[in-house]
């Protein structure tokens, strides 16, 4: 066991997959000797080469694209997009392409492809970068969505991704990338998929993230536990497949709810986690489900992005007035 | 078209151009004459059954089968993958893909098209351009692997002003990559002419961009196509490279089944081109060669009409669309939402 | 007065358009001397020539793109993708370039730009084509999303779209182009956004839908009134703005609601409907929101399209299992 | 770098080579080296401004000062249009945008950093290449509506991977818009080397696939980027189309304020790409002809130093950001939701 951060858990994950199976490959802009703009790929290119570590050109539709048929001539490549906004410019080879391969091949060419890149704000990226498009993803219906918000379920999400026999994109919280650290095994292990994480529990009210939002949720709970509010926090940990039956089952038990994400509201994933929840648990909501997102607007300049994101201290106020209504 | 830069074998009434040496034996060539009236029949079959309903959108070949034959004869189906757009029915049945699979595609069976296990070729694509990185990343791999195999993709020059073009084209430069592109130029993308695509000269012109060779063919000429293409395959497998063909040819026809060409297209043009009829050329040089003949114009012809017949015949025969199949090969396994729908489909 | 299709109103939009302001050209795949692959923009270069309705290459990034900087130049376009699915192409142009200058520029360059595309399935388009991505576009949150779904909206709309200082996603139901006639004024007029249409009224329940998907309402609700359920039908005709409002008026009215779309469930804009209506009008439900969507799978074969696509017996079953909740 | 194909006027040290007449006047090509020393002392004082964290990432034009000043100098920004990436400061400062604007832009500012009215420029752009479409619609928007002016964009060789790039490059070709494609390749793309980014002999051989001319230029000879660059931009008013020039030159320091590059480049590589500092270059030109000295070195050092500090200080005085313009320019109108959310976050 090792304290690792979540950079650390995510080359681990790379690195022991690549030395278990020559047929993974890694491809990606600055993935080799700079180890990628966040050193996730830090040292495998000196291990492994460029054959297996390669820096592509600049072109994110051809880092997907490419990816498809590497993947139908037997490899299993885990590509990067730098960051997860510029997936817009492979929006067609990703949900389209990619998603659909093994659907409009009727089983012919299934596609173990995993695409990792870093998603959200909070720390002072440009423009498009920290962009938190998660659900668009989820639009595409035949790619799994899947996103750690720590060292430990990196790691064993990103090899459950690598060996799952389907694309995954592996979306990476980039604010939390160093963010502290936690025991994480050296040996392998795989977190599956479609099971959500009670990250605390709790008798009066759930809370409900995803990615760097679970942080956000983990801090308004303690300020709320001063106050004498219990309130559960549960981790998606993974969007496709969801977990239905573990928030049905965390909502009805405390018949209240706070959904928290990065995106700005409308259209968010949060709305299909509320419209879930308002179908499966209706009879036990106390209270409306409330969303705490950012703003519907672009994303702002860096020095306003504290104010636009979901910070605890709305979360505290949503989940305070939840409980009282 | 005998132009500066396009490569052609035989003169558009089928003469060997001077001082041409074809490298094709006859056999050969009537092989390809036979795979190109194969096409052409199935064109007007389908066309046919279309207008009957029975059919779904199609776009025919026609004009542009020594494009295509001449170029899949450059390739081996054993160890050589196959990367299509839509509009090149005779490379499928020449990698093997039975016409009764095209045939339940087109009559919306596509589960019982699928293609079979051991052909080495990927489901055509209407996402234009879309297949090019594909084919980029199929040839990348069996390099990187060490896999023996070159990877031919066709596009249409359409096709070709989008991105992805580009983007794979630099890959396949950057990584060497053992592929062809072939890109027809059939002079129109929809109702869209070839000279509002782009002011480019030759598409080929591009392929100095990524470091690769581009070469123009005359794609009515077989004999050309083939030899243009046999030299790119060549390179390939020499661990060379790319290449990017442009292969000009035309679209005879409409674009598919719900086009009308006589609203944009000058019916001159259409005349023209089919004086340049890629059929009639190489039935003139066989011809010349004492290969071809009345008789055995009116036997291929049969013999081709035969084996449509029963493709469809066995087409009747497939299983019909089941509604479970809308849940299958989503992913390995359904989720749990997906499952319940599925439940909630089939009324379980 | 005349009686229009869908496809007949659009094109009086654009030709009235055109004829009043110069500025207003029209640029996409095949809108020339084919008139666009249905015929939207039939005659209209023979009226206005090459340099306002022009035929582009084969490349939506560009269309898009180029639109912006067309805009930039004084000139307003109306640019035509040739099916919705193929924005995904052009997807980094459309939610972070179109959508966002405004706001990149901090209000230095507004951009009067129209992106017309026809979505829906029904008619047997190839994969792809009638991918029903409406709820990726709201997630880009400075582009008016509006989507009408009948000879008069179209005509009004359309004006409104490219009179609009902003970006406007204009979607057109493609099932629905040619299927039937309304009387449309010969005059122009324009039909304001974020405002929904209470295409039929009732009193048990209420339909919302928007497109295509109203028509399946309407159905839904002409057969609920024979077994006496009164159904109230809710054409939300703008996603952004939305008019939650009168989503809210109607539920409260009624105290039961179905959302119905075209697009796969999970994260479809239905959700948005829903966890609004559940945030604005939890206290008048009497039982849980229903939604009726496509499933949660690629775009099937097309000989299976109506087996996936909502039907509208599966919006009565919905509405008979609400009402009897 | 004087090798088959690149433009060149001054050899490395300064001097005419043969036969080559410059066409600038020595007080023009003092003007352009005036604003190379202000981008470059710009460049180390925001470097030490970011390092206290006063300043956000940015990038510097270190190396590439006469690529960017020579080029812009061609163009007349009362009539023509900037479009660039994000590596030109000088170029946006000659255009007419005040210093005081980007350095309130890097500081997170900017709202304040708006760019005025009266300039015929866009935004600085992240999103590689993206910018590509907006110039080329600029231009053929000019062109319809028979307005002066032409275009330029700037790009790296990495964003010319893009597909966007394609898509750009053939619309402006079928246009004839009046656009000048300049490509900056300064061999890095981050830590992507220029080998891995395209097997392209030049760049600017792309440019036959569009149906215009390519050039190559030196990038690190002011007088050279001048020069091809003003041919191009007569070319495009004359009406006779785009042109894409690749200006070869080196990013001599890191890519932004967040990289390290000694962890992929060759130290060799940066120490020869110093021997071929542009702004050397132009200073021993100059001093050839009796126009540079000493004094004048230090003077014009001197002059940039202050007109930073000037613009730091005025900086200081802008408004702070308020967080309503989280709402601002959205849309012309603010939506209902929009608007109930400002209102949560201004707690009215
Ligand atoms: C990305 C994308 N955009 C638009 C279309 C609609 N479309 C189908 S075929 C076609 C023309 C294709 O022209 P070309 O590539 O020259 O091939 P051809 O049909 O001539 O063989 C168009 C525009 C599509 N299928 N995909
Ligand atoms: C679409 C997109 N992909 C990736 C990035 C991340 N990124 C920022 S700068 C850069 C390198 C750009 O290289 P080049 O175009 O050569 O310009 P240079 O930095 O050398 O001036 C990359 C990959 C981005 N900003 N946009
Ligand atoms: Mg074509
Ligand atoms: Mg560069």
């Amino acid at each position: 066991m090792a304290q690792l951060t979540i950079i650390e858990a995510i080359r681990a994950a790379i690195l022991h997959e690549m030395e278990e199976d020559e047929r993974v490959m890694i491809l990606g802009l600055d993935v080799g000797r700079l180890g990628g703009v966040f050193r996730t790929t830090d040292g495998l290119i000196e291990k492994f080469g460029r054959k297996r570590v390669f820096d592509t050109p600049l072109a994110e539709a051809s880092i997907i694209g490419s990816s498809i048929g590497l993947a139908i001539s037997g490899l299993i490549p885990v590509a990067e997009i730098q960051f997860l906004g510029f997936t817009h410019q492979a929006f067609h080879q990703l949900g389209q392409q990619l998603g659909r391969y093994r659907y409009r091949s009727r089983g012919r060419f299934p596609l173990q492809v995993t695409v990792r890149a870093p998603m959200g704000g909070g720390t002072k990226t440009p423009e498009f970068h920290p962009d938190a498009i998660e659900a668009q993803f989820v639009q595409s219906p035949a790619i799994k969505v899947v996103m750690p918000s720590n060292p430990y379920d990196a790691k064993g999400m990103l090899i459950e991704a690598i060996r799952d026999p389907d694309p995954v994109l592996f979306i990476e919280p980039e604010r939390l990338y160093r963010k502290g650290r936690a025991e994480v095994p050296d040996e392998a292990y795989t977190v599956p998929f479609g099971k959500a994480r009670v990250a605390r529990e709790g008798e009066h009210i759930t809370l409900i993230g995803w990615s760097a939002a679970v942080e956000v949720c983990e801090h308004a709970a303690a300020k709320l536990a001063e106050e004498g509010i219990s309130a559960e926090v549960l981790d998606l940990r993974s969007l496709v497949p969801l977990d239905i039956e573990s928030m049905v089952a965390s909502v009805v038990k405390t018949g209240r709810c706070v959904v928290v994400h990065e995106a700005p509201l409308s259209a968010g994933f949060g709305a299909e986690v509320v419209a879930t929840l308002q179908e499966e648990a209706f009879y036990s909501l106390d209270a409306p489900i409330a969303r705490v997102a950012s703003y519907d607007t672009p994303y702002p300049p860096a020095t306003m992005e504290n104010l636009w994101l979901p910070s605890s201290a709305r979360v505290v106020n949503a989940a305070r007035k939840t409980v009282n209504a | 078209m005998p132009e500066n830069g396009v490569y052609q074998v035989l003169d558009p009434s089928g003469r060997l151009r001077e001082g041409a040496k074809p490298v094709l034996d006859d056999e050969f060539v009537l092989e390809g004459l036979r795979w190109m009236l194969l096409s052409r029949a199935f064109d007007s079959k389908a066309t046919a059954l279309q207008r009957q309903g029975r059919f779904g959108v199609f776009s025919p070949v026609i004009g542009q089968e020594a494009s295509v034959v001449g170029s899949a004869m450059a390739f081996e189906p054993r160890t050589d993958w196959l990367v299509p757009q839509y509009r090149e029915l005779p490379a499928y049945l020449m990698w093997g893909f039975p016409l009764v699979k095209h045939i339940l595609n087109l009559s919306g069976n596509p589960v019982a098209g699928r293609i079979p296990d051991d052909l080495k070729m990927l489901p055509t694509q209407v996402s234009l351009a879309a297949q090019l990185p594909h084919a980029v990343g199929l040839a990348w791999g069996l390099q990187i692997q060490g896999k023996e195999g070159v990877v031919v993709t066709y596009f249409g020059e359409g096709s070709s002003s989008e991105g992805d073009f580009h983007e794979s084209c630099n890959l396949a430069g950057v990584t060497g990559a053992p592929i062809v592109f072939f890109l027809q130029n059939n002079q129109w993308a929809i109702s869209t002419p070839r000279s509002f695509q782009s002011a480019a000269r030759y598409f080929a012109d591009r392929a100095a961009g990524y470091g690769f060779p581009g070469r123009v063919v005359d794609g009515n000429d077989l004999l050309a196509v083939y030899e243009v293409t046999k030299e790119a395959v060549d390179r390939a497998r020499r661990g060379e490279g790319p290449t990017l063909i442009e292969s000009i040819t035309y679209r005879m026809s409409f674009h598919n089944t719900t086009d009308n060409p006589s609203r944009y297209q000058d019916p001159k043009d259409l005349e023209e081109a089919r004086a340049r009829d890629p059929i009639e050329r190489i039935e003139a040089y066989l011809r010349e060669r004492g290969m071809w003949s009345d008789e055995k114009a009116k036997e291929y012809r049969a013999v081709a009409a035969q084996e449509i017949e029963d493709a469809l015949v066995e087409a009747q025969q497939a299983p019909r669309p089941e509604p479970a199949q809308i849940f299958e090969n989503v992913f390995a396994e359904l989720t749990p939402r997906q499952a319940a729908q599925r439940r909630e489909l089939l009324g379980e």
